[in-house]
């Protein structure tokens, strides 16, 4: 009883998406009695997220959750952590190929390419073959890997389809604006999470497309399933944000507890959430889901 | 030392600390109206320090100020210059970014309704400061002119220009004449006497004896923060004053080398 | 020697020539008049065809123009008054959040959260305003700490009341409140709805607004924008209070001594830019219906740019609120106009560091020859 | 009136007494030493028990605190030579980029990347320096201006090269290389490869490094913040140039007039502030073996606070590369003991902000006492 | 016009514009080693830019410069220093924020061999301005003190005594007695003697012509930016001169009113 945990993401303090994770992490703290620490570098430089994992290991816990979003930068840390007796579970990104040579217990979370390889491949299918990337946060290298992705799953050139939107609404809302109406001939909208998806939707209902243009995105929020629900967007591949924190932390409290640990890496996504069977996904969008 | 009438301002006491430093320990003055109090003395004798809680840059540390008889204390200068106190520093108050006539009107600025708000009237403005210039023998190229384009005894001269003009009642000049040269400095001397003879009080602080001897009706030496005492215009030659001003003693040496010239 | 009656410059043998043509040019809005004019040019000539000028776009780049306006007025006022506010951004986010929390979760009328987020801004700004003219710190010191500090009860606030960085649920909040559309609504929509019926402006062709016109009104956003600059304009050229400011910020102690209420001054104009930016904030808040944590990042240097890009100098006592806004401008038009244009987006901020060195070196050179300043 | 021979301020009667100790404690570094040791006695206090304080609790602060070091050197000595530099963090993740470019993408050998981005990153110190005494603009326009061209060359490089925004590879890269190790490295293994055994600091329990200790080293990261403090401390007392840097940035024209080449020591300090950005820079890319486009960001913001606590003054000729560090120490035990401490992280900016303000104010009340400013 | 030895600095037809200004329009001048040579003439006469060209801080846009009979070009005011030419500018070149040993040695620092590296040698500068400034009378708390808690007119001693212990062969001073009180310039006049018998040559720049004559061997009269002539002392009376200086009639009328005093 009373093990502690932190996880340690490399978001900005901003990012609104990791909410999900705070609450899962949080509801997992309360209902397997454990202490649990949410962590992340304030500005997203993951040179600084290496140094709070360090420290992190350095307070002595019983186990990390961490991101695992650059090999090279974190897989040094976390290799010394795992070194030094602390349990890890890699969580979100990275792959479970990495999380097993950096000596994690398992990964849990989505592999960003293949998820927008396969968004990709299902635009395709629905006759898709040019589109709008809006980018909130190019400097991630996760975030290139699902445009990469789309465009490699459409078979088409990224090129100049990837903006780097900025993560104020009102200036992504209007780059959408200004992108789509230079190129008019555009097909799709793919947005990479609520930051990006929610002005976007706003932009659409302004220049008259919403409903009009194909739009899928990535990671879901209150505004997301209002667009899904109205039919504005296509589909939201949901990456479980909310299982990615609960079940490492439930995982590692049972394994420490009593040495049980599942044999298997857990894909919490990608799933398509289209306008069908919405209603739970309504109930707690941007809190659990 | 006392005058037919009263004075306008009455300083008694007065000191002035700065943190461990007594600037002045303790100087009485009166000021009569339609008189120029000279106030002399070595460097940080206290002289600009003193002249500053007369104009409400600075408060006494203790001591008493009347102002037409009545005890006055001024929270800022703003206070002062309302009550008819104008002030030219030893430091400028010019702002050199802005135009000769808004630096003129700076915190007197005329005003001019415009329906219901009132507006900066700069046509006034404008035409009062090219007219003040013009008499103190200064022709601008135009009233935007800004002051940082002036010569350093064209900024003295705005300067004057600007305490004579709104200074109703009290004209404190300190060191103006310093940086000045033999016309300018003549120029302001003639403008002292001018203001004074229309019943104005002016102080009025140099180093340079003939200068005080020329337009002033009372002397008064500080030294380190205190009064040596205070003098009427014919009670004392410019010999004793360039003594008292100097401690005596000290220069005997240097005069025999230099033929008594300072 | 001569005979002329004083040392004046005027008529001076000693002062060369300068003709009447260039005298009238000269003036600090020059540069932004300069700079807007090849802006607009450049994209005329390489990015007409690309939609930026048809109604939809122009609404576009004014939309990112007016609300870098908003935000530089404040900037440029308290920049002339000899200060300056890097909390802009952490502001925005603050007054953003404060609105949404007010309204949404403590469940208050959306026009007390708007009335209460404007009276806490205020108060911060004179804060931020006392602290500066009381302890003679730098601006730059002061406003940096508060930049961290009101950041940081953004984020805090939402994640232990609400446990999300984003609140939503204000459009909804804000149904038939009397003050909200004074910030988030659009006027002459009839006026619009006329012209896209009588085919001077486009219509949507496809989509659900099929047929109603593209732009359908003007934003209540571009309407703040332009009251504050003409506010923001009598107030700093037409008003004793202009020549405060003008005091206030070409030499603080020289002002102090003639009287000018130095700083009360400032810390009105800190108030200043608290306002505007909380204007900025409430218009955000009120067009996407939630407040997010992360708004408003960066809009300090944002709104600097504007202003310096606009001819004011950063130290103070020099600068014009119309130029300011021509800086606005020139910033949405160029952020938007290289979107337009194709250009690699990443590229924007070479684009704008370089726009930034030159026009401040013009800005400079100008300045010189207007205050003759060495 | 009295007999003293001069009106100096020596045993006058005009100046209260004021004791020995007193003056003794009034140095610059006085708010860095009083900030250093109540930090540690709080986190002593309240963190003792979070592991912070054993071997890997202070190799990691130190660790931050040697990076907040490195830069802060540099923005001290500017700070002091009268300008600052808002392109440091720009700085930072643009040399990590090209020393990844190069070594990685181009291929050349790593000591040959590290050297022609030293240089690189020298030159465009020099340039930034160069237009602030050129057209003497604020140093915070042009700083500012670089600070997006740079970041705007990060993000575009590597992503019209390599299609991504981080760069890795260059740990393989550097195997081998003689230069590398001399900011990837680590020193005194030996030493604490004894501490290990003989049971002094604690040693890994599994895996590949098993019965290794935990700390295996001293990283060339805190071997280069010491080196550059103590370099910069003496060039700063007790050189000629020394000298000069207080005089370029107490105040250039009179410096100017007595001879001091101002302009160079301004271009100097400008190169300097580079220098040490690179050195930040090459030492995060040997020891992640990557580069990334958003490394680096807000650390100028990071390096000034660190600067200022330290003492110096934000608008030059005044402060101590010894203030300097400690305002480093603090910041950085600061940022990581709050994570030990298990403070909630969104409230680290707002206690990075009080701190900031407060050290703020009481070194500028020791610096009134030190110089006699009014 | 000439003397028995070689001019140390001949100066020949110097102009200088700023801009539209031109501040001097051909100026010629020759300055003896041991002599002292006083610059006169009104506000924005361009004394100041002028003696700016002798030390390096302004090029001239015309005009040729000699030191020791041959054509020199200063650069920077460094070049000048290292000549041998010392100056006291108006706006004084202190640094406040700086002790007073730091500033003192400012531009001139001493260096101590330590090892391969040369250091400042803070011994010797603290030990050297405490004497010098022992010597012009001010008694320092200690090196240490910071200039800014110095009073202008200390400030303005250490000044002149900075630019007399560097100044091996020309002392320049521009208005170092305008903000001085009696003894304070009594003490300057009496420095500026007792360097001129070293051997040194002085430029002097004054508004005062009684300060001039007290130690001036020659008297060169500025004028809007030309030269009016150079006087040998004895060749002129201080009223020819203070004539010159004002420009002549235009005093008459003040000189009435005002006793002659000015
Ligand atoms: N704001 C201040 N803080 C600390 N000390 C001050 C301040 N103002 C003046 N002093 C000190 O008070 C003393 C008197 O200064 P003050 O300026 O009044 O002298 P002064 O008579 O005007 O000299 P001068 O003839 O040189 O102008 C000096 O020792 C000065 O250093
Ligand atoms: N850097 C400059 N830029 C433009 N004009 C200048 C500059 N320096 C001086 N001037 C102008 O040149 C003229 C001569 O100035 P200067 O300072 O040499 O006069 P001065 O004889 O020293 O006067 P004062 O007795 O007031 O010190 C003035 O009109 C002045 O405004
Ligand atoms: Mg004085
Ligand atoms: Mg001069």
């Amino acid at each position: 009883e009373g093990e502690k945990y932190i996880l340690v993401s490399h978001a900005p303090d901003s990012d609104s998406w990791w909410n999900t994770v705070k609450n899962g992490l949080a509801l997992a703290g309360d209902q397997m009695d454990v202490e649990i620490e949410y962590r992340n570098p304030p500005t997203g430089d993951l040179a600084d997220m290496a140094r709070i994992i360090e420290q992190a290991a350095a307070s002595g816990p019983d186990g990390i959750i961490t991101t695992l979003s650059d090999y090279e930068v974190l897989s040094g840390p976390i290799q010394a952590a795992v070194d030094s007796g602390v349990d890890v579970i890699i969580m979100n990104s990275g792959t479970p190929d990495q999380a097993r040579k950096v000596g994690a217990l398992m990964y849990v979370g989505q592999p960003e390419y293949d998820a927008g390889h396969a968004a990709g491949l299902r635009a395709k299918g629905d006759g898709v073959s040019s589109f709008l990337c809006v980018n909130h946060y190019i400097s991630s290298p996760s975030s290139t890997e699902r445009c990469q992705g789309f465009a490699d799953g459409l078979g088409i050139e990224l090129g100049n389809q990837m903006i780097d939107s900025g993560q104020d609404p009102s200036e992504i809302k209007n780059k959408v604006m200004a992108y789509l109406s230079a190129n008019p001939e555009t097909d799709a909208v793919l947005t990479l999470g609520p930051t990006s998806a929610d002005p976007t939707l706003l932009a659409l209902d302004e220049n008259g497309l919403a409903g009009d243009i194909y739009f899928g995105t990535f990671d879901l929020g209150e505004e997301i399933v209002k667009g899904i629900k109205a039919g504005v967007i296509n589909w939201g591949i949901d990456q479980q944000p909310f299982l990615q924190a609960y079940l490492p932390v439930v995982v590692m409290t049972n394994y420490h507890r009593f040495g049980v640990l599942p044999g298997n890496n857990i894909n919490s996504g990608p799933g398509f959430v289209t306008a069908d069977g919405l209603e739970k996904v309504d109930l707690f969008a941007g809190e659990y889901r | 030392m006392s005058s037919n009438h009263n004075p306008i301002i009455e300083m008694k006491g007065i000191e002035k600390h700065f943190g461990s430093v007594i600037a002045l320990a303790g100087v009485s003055l009166k000021v009569y109206p339609g008189e120029c109090h000279c106030l002399l003395g070595d460097n940080g004798a206290g002289k600009s320090t003193f002249i500053k809680t007369m104009s409400g840059v600075h408060k006494p540390t203790k001591g008493e100020i009347h102002f037409e008889g009545k005890p006055l204390n001024f929270e800022r200068p703003r206070d002062a210059i309302a009550a008819g106190i104008s002030t030219v520093y030893q430091d400028l108050a010019m702002i050199p970014l802005m135009s000769v006539s808004r630096n003129f009107f700076m915190g007197n600025e005329p005003l001019r309704k415009f329906g219901l708000i009132k507006l900066f009237d700069h046509e006034h403005a404008n035409r009062v400061t090219l007219e003040e210039m013009r008499k103190m023998g200064i022709n601008l190229r135009g009233p935007d002119q800004a002051v940082g384009t002036l010569s350093g005894g064209e900024r003295q001269t705005v300067a004057i220009a600007r305490a004579v003009h709104f200074g109703a009642k009290v004209l404190i000049l300190d060191e103006p004449t310093s940086a000045l040269g033999v016309r300018q400095t003549a120029n302001v001397l003639a403008t002292i006497d001018k203001v004074r003879k229309q019943g104005i009080a002016v102080v009025f602080i140099t180093h340079n004896v003939r200068h005080a001897m020329a337009v002033g009706d009372q002397f008064t030496v500080l030294n380190r923060g205190k009064t040596l005492g205070t003098a009427k215009r014919g009670d004392i030659t410019p010999e004793e004053l360039q003594d008292m001003m100097a401690g005596g003693q000290e220069l005997v040496a240097l005069e025999g080398s230099l033929g008594g010239t300072v | 020697m001569s005979e002329a009656p004083s040392p004046a410059l005027n008529g001076d043998e000693r002062i060369k020539t300068r003709s009447r043509f260039r005298e009238a040019l000269i003036r600090p809005e020059l540069g932004g008049i300069v700079g807007t004019a090849v802006v607009f040019t450049l994209f005329l000539l390489f990015a007409s065809d690309s939609g930026m000028f048809n109604s939809q776009g122009i609404m576009n780049w004014s939309q990112v123009s007016a609300q870098f306006m908003i935000i530089a007025v404040g900037a440029c006022l308290l920049m002339i008054a000899g200060e300056f506010d890097l909390s802009v951004g952490s502001m925005i986010g603050f007054a953003g959040m404060m609105i949404a929390i007010f309204s949404v979760t403590l469940g208050w009328p959306v026009w007390l959260a708007i009335i209460v987020t404007f009276a806490l801004a205020l108060a911060i700004g004179a804060l931020n305003g006392f602290i500066v003219v009381r302890t003679g710190l730098p601006s730059f010191i002061v406003t940096l700490a508060f930049l961290f500090i009101l950041r940081g009860f953004t984020i805090y606030f939402p994640q232990t009341i609400e446990r999300k960085t984003i609140i939503g649920g204000v459009k909804d909040a804000a149904e038939g409140d009397w003050l909200a559309p004074l910030f988030g609504g659009k006027i002459f929509t009839g006026l619009f709805q006329w012209m896209g019926d009588a085919g001077i402006i486009a219509v949507f062709e496809r989509g659900t607004r099929q047929g109603q016109p593209v732009v359908d009104g003007v934003p209540m956003l571009i309407i703040w924008a332009l009251v504050l600059v003409v506010l923001g304009h009598i107030l700093l050229t037409k008003t004793r209070f202009g020549n405060w400011i003008f005091a206030a910020g070409g030499d603080a102690q020289s002002a102090r001594y003639t009287g000018v209420p130095v700083n009360r001054v400032k810390i009105l104009m800190f108030m200043t830019t608290a306002f505007c930016a909380t204007v900025f904030a409430t218009c955000q808040v009120m067009e996407f219906g939630s407040a997010g944590a992360d708004r408003g990042l960066l809009k300090e240097f944002e709104a600097i740019i504007a202003v310096v890009i606009g001819g004011a100098l950063l130290t103070g006592g020099y600068g014009s609120v119309i130029g300011a806004a021509l800086g606005a401008l020139i910033f949405g038009v160029v952020q938007q106009g290289l979107f337009f244009a194709g250009v690699e987006s990443s590229l924007f901020r070479v684009f704008l560091g370089v726009i930034l060195l030159f026009a401040v070196i013009l800005n400079t050179y100008i300045r010189r020859m207007i205050t003759g300043e060495r």
